[in-house]
């Protein structure tokens, strides 16, 4: 089951600059959540310190809190591995390892995790994450050919499957159709409305009518210029964001749309 | 479409039902993870202080030994007339000016004749070629050509101007092309890659605009490779510096200054440091007083490798300036 | 918008077709040369080295019997020696440095804090342009008498391994010594090449691999490694071609011998063919220089084939 | 040329030939190559600085590149003399006819230089002390047939050293060498039961160590407690030597030592060609502080050039070298022994035959 | 003024790989004739035979004929370099040149020809070009930065503005909004209606909402299937073919659509 995310005061920098000012936000769980709005008004970022991904970067660090059912991510006495290993990632590119098999990739967290599965476990394991993902009718007769061998549709449910398949409780989206083309989006789409049952999902998208379509809540991200930090404008359920939202500069972006 | 937009319930029906529990890491596994990657943290880190021991040894001491006689009087003068471990009349006790000059002119001749041959070789792989047999075969010999082994290439240019020119040719020429056999599979490869990274995007740019091939090429594409090239050069250029095998066979050791590369032999910084050490000490007659030092030719040694050392290092410094200063402005 | 076309442009009918021409002929010509100066090379030692093949086959014996004081008369029984022990010397020191310069490699592209990776980088570069002649100096003044301890205690302690058999010769001017050096000296390069290629791991894989809830060290196996292979084995091949070829360094520092001896820590049981030319090259008659061409020429060959081989290898597993 | 270092040293040693005043009628100018022995490269030093002290506008380069490579170089024409640390074989007079304008080169003995037989054992060598050997035992050792330091065949020599219990290190050249042919022949005369080998430049057995060049040689005895090697005088620094017998007494290193047996040496009259002067070395010689390992080295010449201008640069660069100015001067930069009076005049007689005209 | 492109039985390859099959097409000059279609229909692809930049990937040829006022572009006596003159392109990504200057990339079309023009024909030039590129305002102060110092909508006006300033009859735009956020891509969109009063402008857009708002005229490509050619399905204007199109496919994806 999903887990629910409190937002509470978070600022996000890369070194001295404050990308993203005082974030406050309550993520609910088995609910898919969309983030939009300007390019760099810092989605991206938000999203990656939900799961301790920000801090990769060199100098990158936050303030605040984010608090997975209640428990601070960012207190010291919490292993950032294990969070990310509860909060699932699918980045807007897919990629797949690119020397694994679509077997391989699929189990890759796994193994992580525990490197003594029997292959029946295995077996079943793979078949769920990518009946999950809704790819495994087209390859569940060449799961040892190379992930990297698949169409760009594919490759991005490939990663889904990798995700889901350490049966994380939240999975974070980062723009997860941009890179594909219709047909595909709309796979990745109707999986996205199918996983929130297990899961609480985030997706970041430049996509109006996508967050329209999948999203339950909407968060609307602005940024006053370029080079002053990002923050959140307006949160809302989507149907309000989109039809009467209470925010001006939501309004405007939402009506004024033409992407 | 129809078939992907298939009811996703029915994919889900036959899924078999997973106990997760199985796969939870269990606490020792977590807990022996962590100790690994401290471990390889510490070993990777191991590694490298180790590694640093013998390569900071190696600065350390042609610096140590080399700043002793490394002064002006040694960067401009020759070794005419010095005899034994006497001073000059300059006040020195030799110098490798005559080095510095060969070794500036045979690099610059290499570089003469194997960066614009390399440049264009690498124009042809990754502009004209597009992969096909010929390329591949070439890209492949560029490959196994930087394994060559410098004394061979010596031997090579020692073989060709001997039957060339004739037996006994020495020149600090012939060494230009035993070192631009070194050098060039190091343009080639490095200039290759620059030119790869050169966006598509730019060449279609310019074709759109009605410019020709050569035109969209040396203005376009190796005008925004070129601080990647620059940087390559000067690589391929400290690569070869400091041969010294070739050398002693091709443009041989004189102790004067010789400014003709095509006429008589020619002195070059890593031949002297060996030539230096060959000597090992100077003669003092026992009524020589204490200003002549026996030990004066490992000491010239050490400075000369230490004046190596410097030139490539200003050619580094050189590479990145030019690098930056035709940099391609990418920020924002 | 302003309609009016204020700029008079003309333009000059087809003009850089010829230039275009000419241009492509250049590059095709430069790539062409390649394979001739790398046939060039070939040719030129082989006819240098003819002599060996075609000439008096007993002046040949003398010639070889003269360099070897008459341990060897034929070429073969004199190259095969060098052959082994070029091998055998850089062999050895692909084996030292290629663990220590991945190690080195991914603390600068993954480990250490930025400002000092950069810093590491440029030492790093610089001292792959240290000129071997450096290193043949610091083997043969520093390293020789300051190692032997460590030999003698590998010879005390690890003597029952053939490899290791004891006494360490003392001064250790042996193979163990100079694969020691020349593992230092292919050390930069093999890091230089490497990190560069791990530094060019995409993000994309980095990241994935993070996401899934990897340690450091796990996202390198994951991501790093795999990305890394191919380069890393390339920049190895380049490192051993520097090895096979490496000559100052050990002419400084070797006490050679012409034996298929594995005893690394014994004086004068191998010879290096690059260092062997150089030694016998001075005075050498004109018979005696087409012996060592010859010997060159093996050399080539053998440093074509070690590359060939690898390249076709990493080929494959690219493709 | 730029760089040069003017006028010839004219302080602290004893070389001082500076004489500007000199009178010599034309003084020789042009460019002039010579290449060949390493050994005589500290002696061709200050020769060239001599020379050009009165013949300002020649520039003579030496390049050291070994005695065979300089005689190869020489039968090109590509130089104007050769040095070698050994005699012309017969075929490079024959192949000589090509070069020289008329008739075939010819070799004169220049440099002489006693070898040392250099050792490093503690508590011995760097108390200053000499160990005293005779012709056997030294080539038993670099047989590899004595092999340890306290050998009784070394301490019946040294009753007054404490010899120590330790394994010798035998340190030889591991390229072609005019050293080690010299040095061997010492062995093959003076203790031909012990040394069984044929003459050659390269070292015959593997015993002990190899060391490329007299620097190697030096540098790897110096690194070592219990090494042994052999090595010109001029590059001993601060090593031990070893006292050789000669006759009944033991005679440390000296150049006169070395000067006296080549005194008591032959000139070998069966050699192929003109003009040659070309030393049977008599490792037999006794004497008061004779000292029989030497070297004797040799500059080869035409006895007519195609170009005249080369020819009297020949003559000219020869006889100083050969004079007792230019022997002086090698003395004082190389630590070489000066030549005999009747090998310099056997030098000048042959020197005469260049014909300038 | 804009020229007329009439497109006869073109069929293109790559290699031996026949992308597009028998597309027969009539351009109209001075209008906006959009190409839509899904991914990999081959839009890309016939857009970039009418100015033969086609044939500069290896191998690539084309058979039939492309008329530019009745010249066929594709006879053996005509030189594609210029062609390429006569009919401008702006590619899916803006691609300033990274070593010029703002002013510089609008006269590189000029330059690199080796053309030579006086200091006051470039400053003239530069101006009419950014003006026409709706840029001049923006830039005008800073013409001798770099170009790739501007915004992404910036560089794709730049980059318009390049190809405006050789002079071309034909303009040819492959999705070239697809890389801007919404602000720029209005910016853009502005400029190609006011472009169109001088030259004849194709533009490949994969967003239907854009074709509906700029184009004349709507080419719909499709493909039967992934590896089989692409054709041209139906060609009608834009009004028809959004509000009333006479084929199947062409109104299924119109209406399906989910860009
Ligand atoms: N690695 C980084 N280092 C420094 N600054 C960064 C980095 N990544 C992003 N930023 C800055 O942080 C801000 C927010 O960027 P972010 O990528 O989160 O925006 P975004 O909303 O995801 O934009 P997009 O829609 O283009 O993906 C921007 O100002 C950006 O320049
Ligand atoms: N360089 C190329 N080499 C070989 N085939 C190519 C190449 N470029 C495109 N193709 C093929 O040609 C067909 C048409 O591609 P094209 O890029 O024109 O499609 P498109 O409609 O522009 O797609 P998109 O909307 O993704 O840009 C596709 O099957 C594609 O795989
Ligand atoms: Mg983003
Ligand atoms: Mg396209
Ligand atoms: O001068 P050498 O022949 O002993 O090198």
């Amino acid at each position: 089951m999903g887990q629910r995310i409190d937002v509470n005061h978070l600022n996000i920098y890369y070194g001295n600059f404050l990308a993203v000012e005082d974030v406050n936000i309550n993520i609910e769980p088995n609910k898919v959540t969309a983030f939009i709005g300007p390019s760099g008004c810092g989605k991206s970022t938000v999203l990656r310190t939900l799961d301790r991904m920000h801090e990769i970067i060199p100098g990158a660090h936050v303030k605040g809190e984010v608090l997975l059912e209640g428990k601070n991510l960012y207190d010291k006495d919490v292993d950032p591995v294990s969070v990310r290993r509860d909060v699932g990632m699918v980045f807007q590119r897919p990629n797949p390892f690119p020397t694994m098999s679509i077997r391989e990739n699929v189990l890759a967290g796994v193994r992580l995790n525990n490197r003594k599965i029997s292959k029946s476990d295995a077996d079943d394991l793979v078949e769920w994450a990518l009946r999950g993902a809704n790819l495994w009718n087209e390859v569940k007769d060449r799961l040892d050919n190379p992930g990297i061998g698949l169409s760009g549709g594919q490759q991005q449910r490939l990663c889904i499957a990798r995700a889901v398949a350490v049966h994380p409780q939240v999975l974070l989206m980062d723009e997860p159709c941009s890179a594909l083309d219709p047909i595909s989006t709309l796979a990745v789409e109707d999986l996205i409305q199918e996983l929130k049952g297990d899961y609480t999902i985030v997706i970041v998208t430049h996509n109006m009518q996508q967050a329209a379509r999948i999203a339950d809540y909407t968060a609307f991200f602005n940024l006053k210029a370029v080079g002053q930090p990002g923050h959140l404008e307006y949160f809302a359920d989507t149907t309000t964001m989109f039809n009467n939202p209470q925010n001006e500069e939501a309004e405007r972006y939402v009506s004024g749309r033409f992407g | 479409m129809a078939d992907l937009t298939q009811d996703p319930k029915a994919s889900l029906a036959g899924a078999p039902v997973i106990d997760f529990d199985k796969f939870k890491p269990s606490r020792s596994f977590v807990a022996s993870r962590k100790r690994k990657d401290m471990a390889m943290r510490v070993l990777i880190s191991l590694a490298f202080v180790v590694a640093c021991i013998p390569l900071v040894s190696v600065l350390w001491t042609t610096i140590a030994n080399g700043v002793k006689r490394l002064n002006l009087n040694f960067l401009s003068y020759n070794m005419t007339g010095v005899v034994g471990g006497n001073p000059t009349p300059s006040g020195g006790y030799g110098g490798v000016f005559h080095a510095i000059i060969g070794t500036l002119e045979i690099t610059g001749g290499a570089m003469i004749i194997s960066i614009p041959i390399g440049l264009m070789c690498a124009v042809y792989l990754v502009e004209y070629a597009h992969g096909g047999k010929l390329a591949q075969t070439i890209t492949l010999l560029v490959d196994v050509m930087s394994g060559i082994p410098s004394i061979v290439a010596g031997l090579f240019a020692f073989s060709m101007f001997t039957i060339l020119i004739g037996p006994g040719s020495v020149n600090g020429f012939a060494g230009s092309v035993a070192l631009s056999l070194l050098m060039l599979p190091t343009v080639v490869k490095s200039s290759e890659e620059m030119l790869k990274i050169v966006p598509g995007d730019l060449r279609e740019a310019s074709y759109a605009l009605g410019v020709t091939k050569q035109r969209t090429i040396t203005k376009i594409v190796l005008r925004t490779a070129l601080p990647g090239i620059v940087s390559g050069c000067i690589l391929a250029i400290a690569r070869v510096i400091g041969e010294t095998a070739p050398l002693i066979m091709t443009a041989g050791f004189i102790v004067s200054t010789n400014f003709n590369l095509f006429d008589g032999k020619m002195a070059t910084l890593p031949v002297y440091v060996y030539q230096e050490y060959s000597t090992l000490y100077a003669n003092c007659a026992p009524s020589a007083g204490p200003e002549c030092v026996a030990t004066i030719p490992m000491e010239r040694s050490w400075a000369a490798a230490l004046v190596l050392i410097l030139i490539v290092l200003i050619l580094n410094g050189i590479g990145r300036l030019v690098a930056k200063v035709f940099a391609v402005k990418s920020e924002r | 918008m302003s309609s009016q076309d204020k700029t008079a442009v003309t333009m000059p009918a087809a003009s850089g077709k010829t230039a275009d021409k000419v241009f492509r002929w250049i590059a095709y010509a430069c790539g062409i040369l390649i394979l001739v100066v790398l046939a060039a090379v070939f040719l030129f030692l082989l006819f240098r080295a003819w002599p060996l093949i075609g000439g008096d086959q007993a002046a040949n014996s003398k010639t070889i019997s003269d360099f070897t004081g008459g341990k060897a008369t034929n070429f073969w029984a004199y190259v095969g020696p060098l052959l082994f022990g070029t091998v055998l010397v850089s062999a050895l020191s692909l084996l030292i440095s290629f663990f220590a310069s991945i190690g080195i490699a991914l603390f600068i592209s993954h480990y250490a804090p930025k400002k000092l990776a950069t810093a590491l980088s440029y030492v790093v570069d610089l001292l792959a342009a240290i000129p071997s002649v450096i290193y043949g100096l610091w083997g043969g003044l520093i390293l020789v008498p300051a190692i032997y301890p460590f030999w003698n205690w590998v010879a005390t302690y690890l003597g029952w391994i053939p490899l290791f058999n004891g006494p360490a010769a003392n001064p250790s001017r042996t193979v163990a010594t100079v694969a020691v050096v020349l593992a230092v000296m292919i050390l930069p390069i093999i890091t230089s090449l490497s990190r560069d290629i791990f530094l060019q791991t995409p993000r994309l894989q980095e990241e994935a691999a993070l996401a899934l809830g990897a340690t450091k060290w796990e996202m390198i196996k994951l991501a790093v490694i795999p990305f890394g292979k191919s380069g890393v084995v390339s920049a190895s091949m380049l490192g051993l071609g520097r090895a096979l070829g490496e000559t100052m360094a050990v002419l400084m520092i070797l006490s050679p011998g012409l034996t298929y001896s594995f005893k690394l820590l014994q004086a004068s049981q191998n010879q290096t063919i690059a260092a062997n030319i150089a030694a016998q090259y001075p005075e050498a008659n004109d018979l005696g220089v087409s012996v060592l061409i010859g010997t060159g020429l093996v050399l080539f060959l053998i440093t074509f084939v070690v590359n060939y081989v690898a390249r076709r290898i990493t080929e494959k597993k690219v493709a | 040329a730029c760089g040069d270092n003017t006028a010839s040293t004219d302080n602290g040693s004893s070389n001082n030939n500076s004489s500007d005043t000199t009178a010599k009628s034309e003084p020789i100018s042009g460019n002039f190559n010579g290449a060949g022995a390493s050994s005589q490269k500290s002696a061709v030093d200050a020769w060239v600085a001599g020379f050009q002290a009165t013949n300002p506008d020649a520039k003579i380069a030496y390049d050291p590149s070994g005695s065979g490579s300089g005689v190869k170089t020489f039968l090109t024409g590509a130089t104007a003399w050769a040095g070698s640390d050994k005699a012309l074989a017969d075929e490079d007079v024959d192949d000589s006819k090509s070069v020289c304008a008329s008739g075939t080169a010819f070799d004169i003995p220049v440099y002489i230089s006693p070898i040392a037989v250099i050792f490093n054992l503690k508590g011995v060598s760097d108390a200053g002390k000499h160990i005293k050997m005779d012709a056997a035992t030294i080539a038993k050792i670099f047989d590899g047939k004595i092999t340890k330091w306290n050998d009784p065949a070394i301490a019946d020599q040294n009753k007054d050293l404490e010899l120590p219990d330790l394994a010798i290190t035998v340190v030889h050249r591991s390229d072609k060498s005019g050293t080690t042919q010299n040095f061997v022949s010492y062995f093959k005369d003076q203790a031909a039961d012990a040394w069984s080998y044929d003459l050659s430049e390269n070292w015959p057995n593997s015993v002990g160590q190899g060391a490329k060049g007299t620097s190697g040689v030096v540098s790897t005895v110096k690194q070592a407690d219990g090494t042994i090697g052999y090595a010109d005088f001029s590059a001993v620094g601060d090593l031990g030597t070893v006292a050789v017998k000669v006759g009944d007494t033991y005679n440390e290193i000296s150049a006169e030592g070395a000067t006296k047996v080549v005194d008591a040496s032959e000139i070998d009259s069966s050699v192929k060609g003109d003009n040659r002067v070309v030393v049977k070395i008599n490792h037999a010689a006794t004497g008061e502080g004779v000292y029989p390992i030497l070297l004797v080295s040799y500059m080869i010449a035409c006895p007519e050039y195609k170009d005249t201008k080369t020819a009297e640069f020949a003559k000219s660069w020869l006889t100083y070298v050969t004079s007792s100015e230019g022997q002086k001067a090698a003395a004082a930069a190389a630590g070489s022994a000066p030549l005999p009076d009747a090998i310099a005049q056997k030098d000048a007689a042959s020197i005469e035959a260049i014909k300038t005209k």
